[in-house]
């Protein structure tokens, strides 16, 4: 490994040039350089675990229709940022929250905004996939029936967020029986269907693919292509060719350990269009990140 | 594509600020309204009985209420040592029996059955329904195991307990195996795939996690049984005593024997010092459920 | 990097080993014994149905062969069962409407609202119910619930002994075996499934009910099971609060004695040991021990065939 | 009975049966323990016919009742080879009482058995006399496996069936049917003379007449005989070989015996008469031999 | 998506090759054909899930110091075969083995084999973290301790596991404390070290970078290739860039459906060398796979 990154720089990029023109690049080349329309930004966002100070001072902007991947090393808080957006942040003790999140310009963690609706527009999609102790049907139909959602066919929607999640052709026979017989890629992607049926306005996902095939992933990547026409998405992976390949912006974060106490606080490093971030990054810390993928 | 036409919803600020949460709605707030009223209606009944009973014992919260053994002679200062100190005995010796074998019990059936098993779903059946037969019965049947090892004296340290561990078994066996039941099976695998035996397994990582659970289950069980009279009166034990007990093989007294037969006493003194002997009884009851959350709370994880 | 090598290198390098180990052969005894001691500890509990069964079979054998069986399960006489049986399922009944709403009700909040605080407060405050011993809710249903409540506030037309009281009273009584299990079961939900749920947009009140609720049901099933069979088995209330006397009623307003009144009853009683009257004991308790069986083998059944795994 | 035997003796005695008899024996026990402590007595109650069994099984060495010895029980005794002596200690006025308000103060005998005989239809008070109020009768008294009740049954109104009218509302306790009784107009029970006299302020205890007049139930009628039928004997039964080869039996029962008149007062009972104590004393000198 | 395979074929090779020789290439060309000295094999495996057959006739053999990847879509059964080679499938209920599985030579589903004799030479990692309740430190000494192994310093033994699983630096400050604290690719490693601590002979690994950043991917990578020197690696990935970057052999299997029932029963298709599966797929259900993964 301590040969790689210099192996890294003199490899050809045109995979990955490639792919960004093939895939995302349709409209990067003219994106201006912040989203001019946010759906979402986080101002000076603060957060604390009791008395760790987990992520540090993190201003962000969510473009409209764009995806935004967040990408950095373990434990720099892409997950507690995340969480952060949608308020789930709420459900866990001993977390609270400084600075503002706005969504459509009005701050989520103001009085009188309940985060419950807030949720019903911000969906959310988690790393370890989390099924209902339920039947396959009655999982999606969750979240419809709960946010009284008015639909004319249950069964229809159903089926359009399997097949929106590539599972539609594996479950579509055993519908009634429970999500906890499906593997574990199987269960995720059942946790991305689910989202997709309440259909929400933003949707964060929390490294969905990472426990999904190949396959079954550039499935999940498509459909967040198509979905971006609609919908903003706010993904967090480790998979920077991932990153590369579906996002428009990308937020690189890493964590900074504190001289006398050794906590690890996680910030913002850089920001910017994923083609620039990757190709020409004005931050060392995100180049020397990127090149050490491929070590 | 299908998806294409799951088309997102029209968004503008005012929809997430409407000033009305949704966990406030009507429905949400009746709900809220009778689990508050759930959970207050068994305090309040707690509370009206605690009040109601320490009205009618108000007399008798003296010294000797649990200082002096029981008198007929000077009813308004009859004392109920032998039954504090009987029952203290009783729980001891109970718990003793009871808890090593109900967490054993419990432990078999979860981790080391085969559930398929038709003798091992016997045994399940088998433990729900002891839980329901009537406490005297049990009272009957230590009578019997004391015949069975040899002991013609049965108004004892050991045939009380015997009766009582009897009594509170299946409880404990029943939530020890929920709390075991709930430790996810991802530590399990974990510590087996290091080359633990199940043993190991069940006793450094299924037990610990359990504790909370089963500390629960053995609580609710000596709860149960110290306010136990019944069995013990059939068992023997003397509802009389004036000494203390000094070794398994002594005669004792409980409390709630003691308590239920001044209840059903013509004499008012007798009566209120059965009131005030209930609250000294409801105080130890509190100082078991006080270690109870003591090992609750040093205990508790979440995952 | 190089810490990485260095680590390596410390490692157990070498250590691994290339023959074939011994795979077998190692004997555990302590494993095998462990074993053998949980096992007996589990068998214990037959052993005690069975003492339970033989100590009621042979004077069971001795009251059938002087009373007929008509003679036992009919609607009167001295030695009829029928107005214990409908007795204790009146009562049983009126307890378990009391205790399962309340129970799981308290159980709810405990779980899904309460702060950890409030939890470690309220929780035990509500076993504390279930430790009050039975005699002292007897006296509390016969001086409190039956004239002040029943008589006075609701005005209803009750005897002085009643069914309607002691099962009231009863129904508190298991409201904390019910509630406490109920709790338990439904924090060891994990936390990824009401996060899933809240993330859909639901509601706290819907996550308990449609997320925690159904998959914590098995262990919910098992409070009530076991709230039942305390209620069904349970005495004292019951003895001093419903009456001392059989009488077949559909009546909750009137006093009716019960199956477990009746074996208190004549156990403390006068008559002499091995009597028909005495030996009618075991037959209305070995009858008790037939119906919570079958109890339990259809509670059983429900739980096994609706529980989720997670 | 020797005086002197009681005074050095130690060790331990086991008393068990009726629960009406335990207030006796547990103030024997406590009046012994001022002058010997080293006698150690467990009193239990786990009613007369739990008693004998264990008696006669050798578990204990004294027992309570509320009734003589019935014939299974002696049977029981005679297998084990238990020989013993009866020992009556107390006097018991059943008492009838009725709402305090109530315009009745005396019944007959007759119509005792009429009010309270098995398959009575007696409802009202003017069904058993025409000059009694027009009031309804509610009915309280112990349940069907108390002694008092088989008094009642077998000896007042010997019936055949051995039972009483079964239409009333039935307790063990008699707390209870005191409460019951002083708190329904019209009501009337049947429990121990002792629970009328604590609560005498609130209950209304009925003469009885027997063809000798109405005879208020009291101390006086009951020693006399003159209070009958409802004055039932209270016996313990005595395991003959315990009290000769166990000191502290003999100690405890010596000083149960001789001290009768205070133990019987302190549990609340009528004494016995100079006859019936003397028949007792006679009995204990008995066991000896 | 229906574009992508195609602009795969005609996308350059090199990056990949690339990899191949500057990491696990070392003695790649002169790899025999088979592993000539199996530390394991499967023979004829098969299992069944109650009715469900999960995995049919599955033939593997492991060669010492060897890396295995298997590799294959979502539910083919990986995780499955992975289970039988230390016995962790005897602790599923309703799991049945057909078929053998020798470990130098001796079937471990032979009666007189003490699973558990099996698991201390075969340890594994699971793919959801899965740390015990307790502190950092226990959770290392856990399995020194439980299998009774020699331990001079306990102390030693706990950093170095930690620092063979790249972890010791963020968590030397609190190995007193819970590693439920952790970030979930912290807890990851943290189950990593914790199996290298027993120091098995053969380790079997169930997507253990799936929570993991690149940096510490990569680390653990080098870890595999350090480690391969002395014991038997056999992982399932997701992830074939990283089965090309760290195995020497690769198995790819794949579900095949049962036209009346649905079932998706898992199937070997291809065993061979990493080199020769990625490069020179013989079965055309390989080179589909392959390809669709730079969809
Ligand atoms: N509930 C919590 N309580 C205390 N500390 C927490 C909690 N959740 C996360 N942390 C800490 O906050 C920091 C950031 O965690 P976070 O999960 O956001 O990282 P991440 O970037 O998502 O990591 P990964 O890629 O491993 O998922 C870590 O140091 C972690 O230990
Ligand atoms: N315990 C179980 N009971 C029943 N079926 C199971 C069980 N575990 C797995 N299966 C089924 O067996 C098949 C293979 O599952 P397995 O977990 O081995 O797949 P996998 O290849 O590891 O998938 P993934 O990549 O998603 O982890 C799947 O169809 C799954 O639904
Ligand atoms: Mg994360
Ligand atoms: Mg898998
Ligand atoms: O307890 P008794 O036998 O006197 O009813």
């Amino acid at each position: 490994m301590a040969t790689t990154p210099a192996t890294f720089s003199t490899r050809p990029k045109d995979p990955q040039e490639d792919l960004m023109t093939s895939v995302a690049g349709e409209d990067q080349g003219t994106l201006p350089e912040l989203p001019p329309e946010p759906v979402m930004e986080a101002n000076k966002l603060n957060v604390f675990y009791g008395d760790f100070h987990a992520v540090h001072d993190v201003d962000l902007r969510f473009g409209k229709n764009e995806i935004t991947a967040l990408i950095g090393p373990s434990g720099c808080g892409k997950s507690t940022v995340l969480r952060c957006l949608n308020r789930m942040n709420d459900l866990v003790a001993g977390a609270r929250v400084e600075g503002e999140v706005t969504y459509h310009g009005k701050n989520i963690y103001d009085r009188g905004v309940d985060p419950i609706a807030v949720r019903t527009h911000i969906g959310m999609v988690f790393q370890k996939p989390n099924p209902f102790p339920k039947s396959i049907f009655d999982n999606i139909a969750y979240g419809p029936r709960v946010t009284g959602m008015k639909v004319d066919s249950m069964d229809d929607l159903v089926e359009q967020a399997l097949r929106g999640a590539a599972l539609w052709d594996e479950v579509k026979d055993k519908l009634k029986q429970s999500a906890y017989g499906l593997s574990g890629g199987q269960q995720q992607r059942l946790c991305i269907a689910r989202t997709i049926a309440t259909r929400p306005d933003v949707i964060l996902m929390d490294e969905p693919c990472s426990a999904l095939d190949p396959i079954a992933t550039s499935r999940i990547e498509d459909l967040m292509m198509e979905l971006r026409s609609d919908y903003t998405i706010i993904i967090v992976t480790h998979n920077m060719q991932q990153a590369a390949r579906v996002s428009d912006r990308t937020a690189f974060f890493t964590a900074k350990a504190d001289e006398t106490t050794g906590n690890r606080t996680g910030l913002l490093v850089e920001f910017d269009r994923t083609k620039t971030l990757f190709s020409n990054p004005s931050d060392r810390r995100t180049e020397d990140y990127i090149s050490g993928r491929f070590g | 594509m299908s998806v294409a036409s799951t088309t997102a919803r029209e968004v503008t600020a005012s929809v997430v600020a409407t000033g009305r949460s949704r966990d406030r709605t009507p429905r949400s707030l009746i709900f809220l309204a009778l689990l508050w009223f759930s959970l207050f209606f068994g305090v309040m009944v707690l509370v009206a009985l605690i009040v109601d009973t320490a009205i009618q014992g108000a007399g008798r919260f003296d010294a000797a209420l649990i200082t002096d053994y029981s008198s007929r002679v000077r009813p308004e200062t009859t004392g109920f040592r032998a039954g504090i100190i009987g029952s203290l005995w009783l729980m001891a010796f109970t718990a003793l029996m009871a808890v090593p074998l109900g967490i054993a019990a419990a432990l078999y059936l979860e981790e080391f059955a085969d559930k398929d098993r038709w003798y091992n779903r016997l045994i399940e059946l088998n433990l729900q329904n002891l839980a329901a037969v009537p406490s005297i019965i049990y009272g009957l049947l230590a009578v019997a195991v004391m015949a069975l090892i040899g002991f013609q004296q049965t108004g004892i340290v050991l045939g009380g307990a015997i009766a009582l561990a009897l009594l509170i078994l299946p409880v404990i066996i029943i939530t020890t195996r929920e709390a075991v039941r709930s430790v996810p099976q991802d530590i399990r695998q974990g510590s087996l795939a290091l080359g633990a035996t199940v043993w190991q397994t069940t006793w450094r990582q299924t037990l610990p996690s359990a504790v909370p659970g089963i500390a629960t289950g053995t609580i609710l069980g000596l709860s149960r049984a110290i306010g136990e009279a019944a069995p013990l009166i059939v068992v023997g034990l003397a509802g009389s005593l004036l000494f203390s007990p000094t070794g398994v093989l002594s005669p004792i007294t409980a409390l709630p024997m003691q308590i239920y037969s001044l209840t059903s006493q013509s004499q008012a003194e007798l009566r209120e010092a059965a009131s005030a002997a209930i609250i000294v009884l409801l105080v130890m009851i509190l100082g078991l459920n006080a270690l109870a959350i003591f090992i609750r709370n040093k205990f508790q994880r979440s995952w | 990097m190089s810490s990485i090598s260095t680590a390596a290198a410390g490692s157990p390098s070498g250590t691994g080993p290339s023959a074939a180990p011994n795979l077998g052969g190692r004997s555990r005894p302590g494993e095998r014994v462990i074993e053998t001691v949980l096992m007996l500890s589990a068998m214990l509990s037959v052993v005690i149905t069975i003492g339970i069964l033989i100590a009621l079979i042979e004077p069971v054998l001795h009251f059938f062969g002087q009373v007929p069986f008509g003679e036992f399960f009919a609607t009167g006489g001295r030695f009829a069962v029928l107005p214990l049986v409908a007795g204790t399922l009146m009562v049983t009944v009126i307890a378990l409407l009391v205790a399962i709403p309340l129970g799981l009700g308290a159980a709810m909040y405990l779980s899904e609202y309460a702060s950890r605080r409030a939890r470690k407060l309220l929780k035990p405050t509500v076993e504390l119910l279930a430790g009050v011993p039975s005699v002292v809710y007897g006296f509390f249903a016969l001086t409190f619930v039956t004239p002040t409540l029943l008589q006075g506030i609701l005005d209803l037309d009750v005897n002085f002994t009643n069914a309607l009281s002691a099962g009231l009273v009863l129904g508190v009584m298991i409201i904390p075996t019910i509630a406490s299990l109920a709790e338990d079961a439904m924090s060891a939900v994990p936390q990824a499934m009401r996060q899933g749920s809240f993330a859909m947009g639901a509601n706290r009140m819907q996550t308990t009910l449609r997320v925690v609720f159904p998959a914590a049901l098995s262990g919910i099933a098992a409070a009530i099971v076991l709230g039942l069979s305390r209620a069904v088995g349970e005495t004292m209330i019951v003895a001093l609060a419903s009456g001392a006397q059989k009488n077949l009623s559909a009546d909750p307003r009137e006093g009716m004695q019960l199956m477990t009144g009746f074996i208190a009853q004549t156990a403390g009683g006068e008559n002499p040991v091995g009597s028909v009257e005495y030996n009618a004991l075991f037959a209305v308790g070995l009858l008790l021990f037939v119906m919570t069986l079958v109890i339990n083998i259809v509670s059983i059944a429900l739980v096994r065939r609706y529980r989720q795994v997670y | 009975g020797d005086d002197d035997g009681s005074s050095g003796a130690s060790g331990n005695v086991v008393v068990d049966g009726s629960s009406t008899v335990f207030p006796m024996s547990s103030a024997a026990q406590e009046l012994l323990n001022e002058e010997n402590p080293d006698v150690k007595v467990a009193v239990s109650e786990a009613g007369t016919g739990g008693g004998f069994e264990r008696f006669c099984n050798e578990e204990t060495d004294i027992s309570d009742a509320s009734r003589p010895i019935e014939d299974d029980e002696v049977a029981a005794c005679e297998e084990k080879g238990i020989e013993y002596t009866e020992l009556q200690v107390a006097t018991d006025a059943l008492t009838v009482v009725v709402h305090p308000d109530l315009a009745v103060d005396c019944l007959t005998t007759g119509q005792l058995i009429q009010l309270w005989e098995p398959g009575s239809d007696v409802t009202n008070w003017n069904q058993l006399d025409p000059s009694f109020p027009d009031q309804e009768v509610a009915l309280f008294g112990p349940g069907t496996d108390s002694g008092t009740y088989d008094y009642m049954a077998n000896d007042v109104i010997g019936s055949e069936e051995e039972a009483t009218r079964d239409d009333y509302e039935a307790s063990e306790d008699d707390n209870v049917l005191v409460q019951g009784v002083a708190g329904t107009e019209g009501a009337t029970g049947y429990f121990g003379y002792t629970y009328y006299e604590e609560n005498a302020d609130s209950l209304k205890a009925l003469a009885i007449d027997n063809g000798n007049g109405c005879i208020e139930p009291s101390a006086e009628t009951a020693q006399a005989g003159e209070y009958t039928p409802l004055a039932r004997p209270l016996f313990i039964y005595v395991n003959n070989a315990k009290y000769n080869d166990n000191p502290a039996v003999a100690a405890y029962v010596d000083f149960y015996i001789e001290n009768l008149a205070e133990i019987a007062e302190v549990g609340q009972f009528i004494p016995l008469s100079d006859d019936l104590y003397a028949e007792t004393q006679s009995n204990l000198e008995g066991i000896a031999s």
